[in-house]
């Protein structure tokens, strides 16, 4: 066992970038998903149709075809067609879009599950689509969306797994590397497990986090500062799939 | 990718001959090629973050011969390494890809650096006696509970299926050595050079590699030639290509120079009549 | 820098070339995996919801967290890991139960959810009429949790499907990566994916379909 | 039939029922009445062992329900034990709780096969008199989501009497119901009572049906009985001044007069 | 200040008003009494746009609010126009509505600040005031949810009026609150009339109220006005027999006598 932790040692600086990488595809997948969500997932709840066909149309494309597909066809189609994409992009683009068309469905249902009487009140006081929506709308319906986008993103997460596929150096790839030296069932199963667990659990607490913050902000729950100065509350991270 | 310099004194004199070029002489103006890798051990990978293997080893020594005195690398897929080509992500494939018709059709490739062989990586002492493919053939035929694995997409791949062989992918040579080493698989498959590499790296593991053999299909020698790459109508790079390779593959010596150190040998020399355009047009000769 | 190829038309000897392959691994490996693994999971993640729920204390908590490891750590993780550690397995087997346990434990909390729908007054209802705890899941919770599962149970079935690519890692090839493969050795990509698309979407719409008719067949009558 | 001794019902810290000795007779109608939280729903479910009891003991038919006293200590009966009796017990809900998933003459064969194990054939034919007797017959293959709130309790009443129960627990059972079918269901069980010989722990507000049906009225208040008497002299002839203001709100000003509301 | 010309709202096949003509007239209190159903609701929604109009015009100071007619034909009215209407009218929810987003004082300089351009200052200073008025001026800081729901209402109250209105409607702004607290917003209601000229739309159960603070009593039945007369004559005479039997039902049996319920 010793031996097997020395080998890991002396790996850790290749794991730690791969460590690196894997973060930032899940944290640039992340952002890129949640800019589209809140594209698609606007207009798919909006009443014109002009915006809401077209928004489906994605949505729908992209939660049909699998992240999988997706990776493969923007690294190996996309140039043939000339156009020439660093793998890090193909991979942030692939979880943009397939995690982004998931999100949208719950950005929308989220803006749609805001109470009628918010937006009656928004027109009682004649304030403007875009007012409403950026000021009473949309802060509300984001703490209604936080539970799912939190499991979403922990699928996001996982499937920055799949970028070795396409010559990236993340986690995945750099344990490959090490499994001969550190044996493979301790690099798989302990280091590698353990590693996108507490990530993963990481992600989980930061997003409980901002539910917290953001169902304060709708006077619901006490502020975050509140809760973590004395004792961190017994949460539980398990997050319902999506 | 990482980067590499080669120490070069031919470089100001060759590059004054050849002035006025498009292509190479932008890479001459720039004093850097990049080349694409695929990172496979013993042709061109990555080390230290720096690209080394057989094929860069000769492309540091033939671009640095011709003034290009820095080798950049990219760090592709196998799969993607024409793709990204013709692309023009890269200059130039460096990967020790075998010269067949389909992939002449898609890009242009220098004459042959390396001849391949085909070898079978068994467990140690080899126990249930799997020479070739051949014998495995066999076996197989004769009921026996034979497992071959090659790599998935690999041109064993294509030798196991034209010869009816029922295998198992493996989704690179790492994989398939622990195939064998764990008793997965009994046999795995590939080019002879990457197995004994591999096995001299691996000592504990538990394999042995076959002899090299050239595989015969339908009575047809499957000679094999790997060499760089180029997009089509980058002529004039290949063109300087070649004539700085064919100083290399003069003699044994100045082939060995270059890339025995990465375990070459005298068999992996191509012979001087074998070309390009033979293997291309997909009749290789069949002696 | 240099030319872009017109590799990006359709060709048709291509297509043809392809699809007996393509059509093959996907009865082969990603149909099998999907359907036996779906098996598996919505099996197991019953299992697994129930036990957290009837197994006391420790031991629910020590199942719940297994549980959220394997749902929260990568698939092509766990697939090398356990074809690493169960040498005397096929990899398709392992592929089935690698997919199945991972599923599970996503279908374990859709089954959670449903048996958290049940009403309080069906449980006690039980309990009046003095019905043996196993016949109380089987006859009253089960089926009621069911009925609300069966859309969110259909949806993980069509994401596992769409999932088992990944079973490369360990040297399965499915359809996905046969036109990868395909695409490698040829240069024809486009075919060999547009034609994968075409097959997955016409996979998956009858499976939507035959999700919406079960969910129609255990709605209650009204 | 049913003993209370010393029964002591808390939820976390909230003593609901404290120190309550009372006994029910074999065939007596006894109508629990009192305002809202003073714990008669919750004695009813302590008998149904829907409620762990905190304190005391439950006897029925001279068994221990739930604990018993065995070396001047309080232990748990065994399971087995609780079962068996619990099977001699019946309840209707207020709200019904049939099971969804089952048709009306599923929900009543349900316990009798499973649990008493009679036959599938026995069990229907027992049902369909059952359905007969409240009225239903010809709902007996229905899913009871297409039936009315009034058939529903009909049909949980049939369920509960399918067990044979020599107890029969009703909480409440005709406050979920429209006020022109509670008659109905009322006029069931009254019939019930007057066949049968089914001992009966009823809570209602439906002090008619308490008058008519019950031989024995007990009024509570924060848990305790603060009175117990005949309804004819309970309704009329109330002695405690909560019972008195209790009656009062509840029947409206007319001291004497009981409507059905 | 408001007309109503053969207005005509209907959900789909359901036309719950029929040909509507009535006025009301600047700083007129009207309150709208009625059967539950008879359209109450939806008329100060469609003076407010949030149900669209489906037939005839509604007119607000003389300008169309959401169609007018041109050239023999009805046409909508441009967006822009029907903006500028609507903020002249402010409108108070039965369920409050308040944003839980936003601070009491963020809600009430909200439309101040982002619709009529006041500056954050200026709109604050005026919310304080009011705030004061209802009673509330420490809370200005609060989140509505740590409010109470009487608390709330007047917080509503103060940020519609906030945008200055010319018109208030108020639909059953006390109907979700505990009876306790209902006097104190009416209060405030009954200040705001006394010291102010708004014209008010009210629809309210509370009769006294009503009383008290209009001036005109609509009644409406199956969408139509039945009767329409001062508070004074409505509550102690009125004419017609819908009214009669609707005032015996909300006010009880003493004919003349006007409790708060
Ligand atoms: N599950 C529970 N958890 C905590 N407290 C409870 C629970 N069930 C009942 N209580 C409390 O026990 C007390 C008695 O409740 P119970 O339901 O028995 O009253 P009740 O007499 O049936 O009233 P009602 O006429 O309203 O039905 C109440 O104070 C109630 O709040
Ligand atoms: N959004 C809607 N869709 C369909 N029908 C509606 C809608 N809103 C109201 N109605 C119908 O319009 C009629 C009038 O409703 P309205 O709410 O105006 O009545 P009201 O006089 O306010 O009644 P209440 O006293 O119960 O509030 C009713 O028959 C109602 O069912
Ligand atoms: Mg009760
Ligand atoms: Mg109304």
């Amino acid at each position: 066992m010793d031996e097997k932790f020395a080998a890991i040692g002396e790996a850790m600086p290749r794991l730690l970038d791969g460590l690196v990488v894997t973060i930032e595809l899940t944290i640039f997948g992340a952002i890129a998903a949640f800019i589209l969500a809140v594209i698609l997932g606007l207009a798919a709840a909006s009443p014109a149709k002009g915006f809401r066909i077209p928004a489906r149309v994605v949505i729908e494309f992209f939660r049909g075809t699998s992240l999988v597909v997706q990776v493969f066809w923007l690294f190996f189609v996309l140039p043939l067609l000339g156009i020439d994409l660093h793998p890090m992009l193909v991979g942030v683009m692939a979880l943009g879009l397939n995690y982004g068309a998931y999100s949208a469905e719950v950005v929308r249902g989220s803006i749609q599950a805001v109470p009628t009487g918010q937006w009656e009140a928004t027109t009682a006081l004649s304030l403007g689509p875009i007012q409403r929506m950026r000021r009473i709308i949309f802060p509300q319906a984001w703490a209604l969306m936080i539970p799912s986008l939190s499991s979403l993103l922990v699928h996001l997460m996982k499937g920055t797994a799949i970028v070795g596929f396409i010559t990236l150096a993340d986690l995945t790839y750099q344990l490959e590397q090490v499994k001969r030296t550190a044996g493979t069932l301790f690099t798989y199963g302990v280091v590698g497990i353990l590693s996108y667990f507490v990530f993963a659990l990481v992600l989980m607490y930061f997003m409980n986090a901002l539910e917290h913050q953001a169902k304060h902000k709708l006077g619901q729950g006490k502020s975050l500062w509140r809760i973590l100065s004395p004792a961190p509350p017994a949460s539980t991270p398990a997050g319902g799939a999506s | 990718g990482g980067s590499t310099t080669t120490d070069s004194e031919a470089g100001g004199e060759s590059g004054a001959v050849e002035a006025g070029s498009g292509h190479l002489q932008e890479l001459k103006d720039q004093g850097s090629i990049t080349v694409a890798i695929a990172g496979e051990v013993p042709y061109s990978y990555e080390e230290n973050g720096k690209p080394t293997g057989a094929t860069i080893a000769l492309a540091e020594k033939i671009f640095g011969d011709m003034g290009i005195d820095k080798v950049d690398s990219k760090l592709v897929d196998w799969n993607s390494l024409i793709p990204g080509l013709k692309a023009g992500r890269f200059d130039a494939v460096s990967a020790g890809m075998s010269i067949l018709p389909e992939r002449c059709a898609e890009a242009d490739f220098a004459d042959p650096e390396i001849m391949y062989t085909t070898a079978v990586m068994t467990q140690k002492d080899n126990p249930k006696g799997l020479d070739d493919l051949d014998t495995i053939k066999s076996k197989m035929d004769n009921g026996e509970k034979v497992k071959l694995a090659v790599l998935a997409g690999g041109i064993e791949a294509g030798y196991a299926k034209s010869l009816g062989l029922k295998v198992q992918s493996v989704p690179d040579a790492q994989t398939g050595m622990d195939t064998v080493d764990n008793g997965r698989a009994d046999a795995f498959a590939m080019t002879a050079i990457s197995l004994t590499t591999m096995a001299k790296d691996n000592p504990d593991a538990n394999i042995s590699v076959g002899d090299p053999f050239v595989q015969e299909i339908d009575g047809v020698k499957q000679l094999g030639a790997g060499s760089t790459v180029f997009a089509k109508g980058d002529d004039e790079l290949r063109e300087a290509y070649n004539e700085g390779l064919a100083k290399v593959t003069e003699s044994e010596d100045s082939y060995l120079d270059v890339v025995g150190e990465f375990g070459f040998t005298a068999e992996n020399l191509p012979p001087k009549d074998m070309t390009t355009e033979q293997l291309c047009e997909g009749a290789p000769d069949d002696e | 820098m240099i030319g872009i190829s017109a590799a990006f038309e359709w060709h048709w000897s291509a297509a043809a070339e392809v699809l007996p392959t393509l059509l093959t691994q996907f009865v082969k490996v990603t149909l099998l995996v999907t359907v036996l693994g779906t098996v598996i999971a919505s099996i197991l993640g019953l299992v697994i919801a129930m036990a957290i729920r009837v197994l006391p204390r420790p031991l629910s908590e020590a199942v719940k967290w297994i549980a959220n490891v394997i749902r929260m750590t990568p698939i092509i993780i766990q697939l090398l890991f356990a074809s690493y550690a169960f040498l005397s397995l096929d990899l398709i087997t392992i592929g089935v139960i690698v997919y199945g346990i991972h599923y599970a434990t996503y279908m374990s909390e859709v089954y959670r959810a449903g048996i958290d729908s049940v009403p309080k007054g069906q449980w006690e209802a039980t309990t009046a009429l003095s019905m043996s705890t196993l016949r109380t899941w089987t006859a009253i919770i089960i089926p009621q949790a069911l009925r609300a599962t069966i859309p969110a149970l259909g949806n993980y079935a069509i994401s596992m499907f769409k999932d088992t690519p990944y079973l490369l890692v360990i040297g399965v090839v499915d359809m996905v990566n046969a036109a990868r493969i395909y695409g490698g050795d040829t240069y024809r990509y486009t075919e060999a994916f547009t034609l994968v698309g075409i097959i997955f979407l016409l996979a998956s719409y009858p499976t939507s379909l035959l999700i919406g008719r079960l969910e129609k067949r255990l709605a209650y009558k009204t | 039939m049913i003993d209370f001794r010393d029964v002591e019902k808390a939820f976390g810290d909230n003593v609901v029922l404290h120190d309550l000795n009372f006994s029910v007779q074999k065939g007596d109608r006894v109508t629990l009445i009192g305002p809202s939280g003073s714990g008669k729903t919750t004695i009813l479910r302590l008998v149904m062992t829907l409620e762990e009891l905190t304190g005391g003991y439950i006897f029925v038919g001279g068994e221990p329900l739930t604990h018993e006293e065995r070396g001047g200590k309080r232990v748990p009966v065994s399971k087995r034990n609780q079962k068996r009796i619990r099977q001699r017990i019946g309840m209707v809900f207020q709200q019904f709780n049939l099971f969804p998933n089952m048709t009306v003459v599923e929900n009543i064969i349900e316990a009798p096969v499973h649990v008493l194990g009679q036959s599938k054939r026995e069990a229907t034919l027992k049902a369909k008199e059952l359905l007969e007797r409240v009225g239903l017959s010809d709902k007996a293959g229905a899913h009871p989501t297409s039936l009315s709130g009034g058939q529903q309790q009909r049909v949980a009443i049939a369920r509960a009497l399918a067990m044979d129960p020599e107890i029969l627990l009703l909480d409440e059972v005709t406050s979920a119901l429209d006020p022109e079918i509670v008659g109905d269901v009322l006029g069931i069980l009254r019939n019930i009572a007057e066949t049968t010989d089914i001992t009966m722990l009823i809570v209602t507000h439906e002090m008619q049906f308490a008058r008519d049906v019950s031989n024995r009225v007990l009024m509570f208040d924060g848990g305790k009985i603060v009175e117990e008497a005949s309804p004819s002299v309970m309704f009329s002839d109330p002695k405690h001044q909560r019972t008195k203001d209790f009656l009062h709100a509840v029947l409206g000003d007319g001291e004497d007069t009981i409507g059905t509301r």
